[in-house]
């Protein structure tokens, strides 16, 4: 299935209306439901329609946009050190890896560098942000599956990655620390040896939800062979990210193009899995969470030392050009095409977030799923509203 | 049951106050519930109306000190047959979900069926049987039951046995799709 | 307890699920109906059964529960497979062999 | 036909009353332990946390500030629903929870009723409960109950079939459906001989008292089992549409159920009030007897929630596997064996 002509998506809002309708007397033969905008399994607004024959799915249809808050409309009107706080809310979980590729779009055109300094301490916390995102999924796949204590797990030690990201930068959630040609402020005193710590609590975590959960008889019953993504059909729905990875597509933009961070100095592997099920997306995910840890803990042993900014104009305007850089976010692929008229506000700001295209993939996936795996599919491709709808 | 036990204490001679009081009840209950039953266009309030009835059932049963009887009854009737109902009712709705009301005339008949069949089987009964009472010493044994279902009832048994299984195996063959 | 008081309820529930099979059309009601009708019987056995002080008759009352089970299987196996070719379970409409 | 052993004569209305109370308090007062300890407790120091710490010392009067938020929570009836079955539904499950309580003895005397029957009307009442989850799931109008109700439907039947059959090795050993007959079976028995811990038949029916704890679990809907009320994707099932009081009553019928389900296992395969050492003909036991039966029934349910807290949830095709093709076979052998050995030795 491609996605919904517009007859598709009325007729699919018609039947909803007509099963709005139906007295007591419900049917499961042939039934339509809503799963979501409010339901406890999309945390947050997404909706999907599923036609159901008993248990077993016909045809899914995500209705997107009931979060939609016009980011890339509001980025013409906001300065170019203003935008950032607004990218900070589209993958809240990560914010800080959300400002990394507009930083480094608007300082290719104003061709600036930041100091290496500035980079490798980006590097730090772009990971960070990726562990603080992805571990939540670790344990919120539990969750989705009907464990409950991992995502008290997740939540406890997340806590820790936030106390460090709140440190350098003076915000759990939305930090608002990178600007054009480096970064805010230093790194405070003491946040070296201190972060330190905390990776080794985030790798005992790792530890403990390869145990609790990818080690479980039923986890590994709910998601083996559960939502196979082939390679050919993830890179023709434009999937990227740890969803791909996990099909067996070696392919990340840390390693595999010059983001302007420090990755190409670090010693890591990209993993994957060649499955492309539920599964192998959770295991590439913990590989990835344990490979970040080891990415932080090099950075910081390397922070170069110098200044963490360049010389920038205090009043920032983009010369006229076009620039699109992308980089490898928790999610997926996040990036930013910025048009300047040289003015102090962006022309137009377009914005790639890895989730609307992570999802857009369900129509062809959860055809012929059963209901329960509907959800263990949805948790496993791990898409978080805010990067959806912008 | 609870309740039963306590009847005993209530026991003085033939009389037995009690058990006739909740007899009393048990039979209004079902009779009506019976009747609400074949009446309702609701097939879902049909069946649980069934329960109700089967229920009654239930307590007659042990009313009459058939004890493994009436929690057999619970146990496949209440537990199993209505379920099952339900089960299908509900799978498959609509059609099965509401039953228009009946023409006239046929329930004309219907009725006039019933009430001749109410009659002459109350008719006989009273006239055959007169006054027999029912005197229930104790509560029969389960023990006792079984030793004359695996001795002396042992073909019936079997039979019924291999009739569940066919019963089983043909439910399954006719309810398959394709 | 006299025996006619359970003889006559069981006659009146049998009377009910006589005129049940004759009145309705809808399967599944005509099978509740005919369960109505073996409870009547299963009365009448057990009481019987507590006249004569024997358990003859509470054992054939077990025998007709786990037929009914039985029949209820395969009747409503019938009735699914009815509406699943016809899309309706109205048994005055079923009045040929072919379908 | 026991009554109650008391110095005073009681009139038969003040002996039921008398037997009702007991019987809301041995409904009741599991049921708020359990939730306390397990749910509210256990589960909170499982998952690095503490739990309500604020009513009461350590949140033990949590439970009371629970109900009372309850009880003053609005009846909502959704518009399109069947009001009479919607408003029923909750009554069956309760009844079908405060039948079951009747057959387990606390001590030689102190049973609510002592009929021949015993396991066997426990496990026919247990069933009633589908009646009312039916009932609930119909009535909400809403797909999400529905669903939920059928998949509890399913789930109930395919697992009552183990939980009956593991019952019926105890049956075989003891030779009675008497719950105080088996108890006294456990208590006088003898392994190989040797009586000094009478026969509890966990040791013997191990493999009945693992099955049976897996009926069991499934019989309550919970997790790995709890696809019914599955929340991240039926949002709570059945029990969607329902609020205040009536969420209320499934509430406690679930964990009073848990809390007489592990009554029962302790009874049939712990000795229930029975502990080791001690003449169960004494009189003592009416006095120690629920205390006894309390601590097995606070250590079976332990197990119980620990599989609660821990596992993911099937698949409805994987647990009805799990029932038909593992354990009704398992527990069909377990049968087999026990009733082969019986008539051996």
């Amino acid at each position: 299935m491609t996605a919904a002509t517009d007859a598709q998506q009325r007729a699919y809002i018609a039947g909803q209306a007509a099963d709005a309708r139906v007295n007591v007397e419900l049917e499961t033969e042939g039934m339509t439901l809503n799963i979501g905008p409010q339901h406890p399994a999309t945390h947050g607004t997404l909706r999907i329609i599923v036609r159901l024959d008993g248990e077993r799915v016909v045809a899914a249809e995500p209705v997107m946009g009931y979060m939609h808050r016009g980011y890339e409309k509001l980025a013409e009107v906001r300065t170019y050190p203003q935008v950032t706080t607004l990218i900070n809310r589209i993958d809240w979980l990560g914010s800080f890896a959300n400002e990394v590729p507009f930083i480094l779009a608007a300082e290719r055109l104003m061709e600036v560098e930041a100091p290496p300094r500035a980079k490798w301490i980006r590097t730090a916390l772009f990971e960070l942000s990726r562990i603080a995102n992805v571990v939540l999924f670790l344990g919120d796949m539990g969750v989705q599956l009907g464990a409950v204590t991992p995502v008290f797990f997740a939540f406890r030690d997340r806590e820790f990655v936030l106390n460090q990201i709140e440190a350098v930068t003076g915000g759990r959630f939305h930090p608002n620390f990178d600007r054009i040609g480096g970064l805010k402020d230093d790194l405070p005193k003491g946040w070296i040896e201190e972060t330190k710590g905390v990776l080794d609590r985030i790798r005992t975590f790792c530890d403990e939800m390869e145990v609790l959960v990818a080690g479980n008889e039923i986890f590994e019953a709910r998601t083996r062979n559960i939502g196979v993504i082939p390679a050919d059909v993830g890179l023709a729905y434009g999937m990227s990210g740890a969803n791909i990875r996990a099909s067996g597509v070696d392919w990340d933009l840390r390693r595999d193009s010059d983001m302007g961070l420090a990755h190409g100095d670090l010693d890591w592997k990209v993993w994957t899995h060649p499955d492309g099920d539920s599964f192998a997306r959770y295991w590439v995910r913990l590989q990835e969470v344990r490979e970040s840890c080891t990415m932080v803990e090099q950075c910081l042993d390397g922070i170069p030392s110098g200044p963490v900014m360049a010389k920038v104009p205090r009043i920032i305007k983009v010369p006229a050009g076009e620039a699109y850089v992308e980089t490898e976010n928790p999610l997926g692929i996040m990036g930013y095409y910025i048009v300047s008229k040289g003015e102090l506000v962006p022309y137009r700001v377009k914005i790639r977030s890895a989730s609307f295209n992570n999802v857009s993939i369900t129509p062809w996936l959860l055809e012929g799923v059963y209901v329960p795996d509907v959800i263990s599919i949805l948790a496993s491709l791990y898409f978080i509203l805010g990067d959806i709808d912008r | 049951m609870a309740a039963l036990q306590g009847f005993d204490s209530l026991t003085s001679g033939d009389t037995v106050v009690a058990q006739n009081i909740a007899f009393g009840i048990l039979a209004v209950v079902m009779i009506v519930a019976a009747l609400r039953m074949v009446t309702t266009l609701n097939v879902v309030h049909a069946a649980l109306y069934l329960v109700i009835v089967l229920a009654g059932a239930a307590g007659i049963f042990i009313l009459l000190g058939a004890e493994f009887v009436g929690v057999t009854q619970v146990l496949v009737y209440i537990g199993a047959i209505v379920v099952l109902f339900l089960f299908g009712i509900m799978l498959t709705r609509g059609a099965l979900g509401e039953d228009e009301e009946a023409n006239i005339e046929k329930r004309r008949m219907a009725v006039l069926v019933g009430v001749l069949v109410l009659v002459v089987t109350g008719g006989a009964v009273l006239d055959s049987f007169g006054d027999a009472a029912v005197n229930r010493a104790a509560p029969s044994l389960t023990a006792e039951i079984g030793d004359s279902i695996f001795s002396q009832y042992i073909v019936p048994f079997e039979a019924v046995s291999v009739l569940l299984l066919a019963a089983l195996i043909g439910a399954i063959v006719i309810a398959r799709k394709d | 307890m006299l025996l006619n008081q359970f003889l006559l309820l069981a006659a009146a529930l049998f009377a009910i699920g006589v005129y049940g099979v004759l009145a309705r059309r809808n399967g599944v009601l005509v099978l509740m109906s005919i369960e109505l009708i073996l409870n009547a019987v299963n009365i009448n056995l057990v009481a019987f059964s507590a006249v004569r002080a024997t358990v003859g008759g509470e054992v054939f009352a077990l025998f007709i529960i786990a037929v009914a089970a039985a029949e209820v299987g395969v009747g409503l196996a019938m009735v699914l497979l009815l509406y699943r070719n016809r899309r309706s379970i109205d048994l005055t409409e079923i009045d040929q062999l072919r379908g | 036909m026991n009554t109650l052993t008391l110095a005073v004569e009681l009139a038969y209305w003040q002996q039921t009353t008398l037997r009702a109370v007991i019987g809301l308090v041995a409904v009741l007062l599991p049921a708020g332990t359990l939730v306390y300890l397990f749910l509210f407790k256990m589960m909170s120091f499982m998952q690095s946390r503490l739990g309500p710490m604020e009513a009461g010392p350590y949140g033990s009067l949590q439970l009371l500030a629970e109900v009372g938020k309850f009880l003053q929570k609005e009846d909502i009836v959704p518009a399109k629903a069947d009001r009479v079955v919607f408003k029923a539904a909750p009554f069956v499950v309760l009844v079908s929870t405060f039948l079951l309580v009747l057959v387990i003895p606390g001590g030689p005397d102190l049973v609510f009723i002592d009929v021949d029957t015993g396991i066997f009307l426990a496990l026919a009442v247990s069933s009633i409960s589908v009646i009312g989850i039916l009932m609930a799931g119909w009535a909400s109008a809403s797909k999400y109950s529905l669903l939920g109700a059928l998949r509890a439907t399913g789930q109930l039947i395919a697992y009552e079939l183990p939980l009956v059959l593991a019952v019926m090795g105890v049956v075989i050993q003891a030779g009675t459906l008497n719950m105080q007959g088996i108890v006294m079976a456990q208590a006088q028995g003898e392994i190989f001989g040797f009586g000094g811990i009478g026969s509890p038949f966990i040791l013997t029916q191990f493999l009945g008292f693992a099955i049976f704890l897996i009926a069991v679990q499934a019989e309550l809907t919970q997790p790995p089992f709890d696809m019914p009320v599955a929340e991240s994707e039926l949002v709570t099932g059945y029990l969607t549409e329902y609020s205040g009081m009536r969420f209320l009553m499934f509430f406690i019928g679930e964990f009073a159920t848990a809390g007489i389900f592990a009554a029962l296992a302790s009874t049939l395969f712990l000795g229930g009030w029975y502990i080791p050492g001690l003449d169960p003909t004494d009189n003592l036991f009416n006095v120690i007897g629920p205390m006894v039966l309390m601590g097995k029934i606070i250590l079976v349910s332990f197990l119980i929630f620990w599989f609660r807290f821990t596992y993911p949830r099937f698949r409805e095709d994987q647990l009805q596997t799990l029932a038909w093709k593992v354990l009704i076979p398992l527990s069909l052998i377990n049968i087999v064996v026990t009733g082969v050995l019986k008539v051996v030795f």
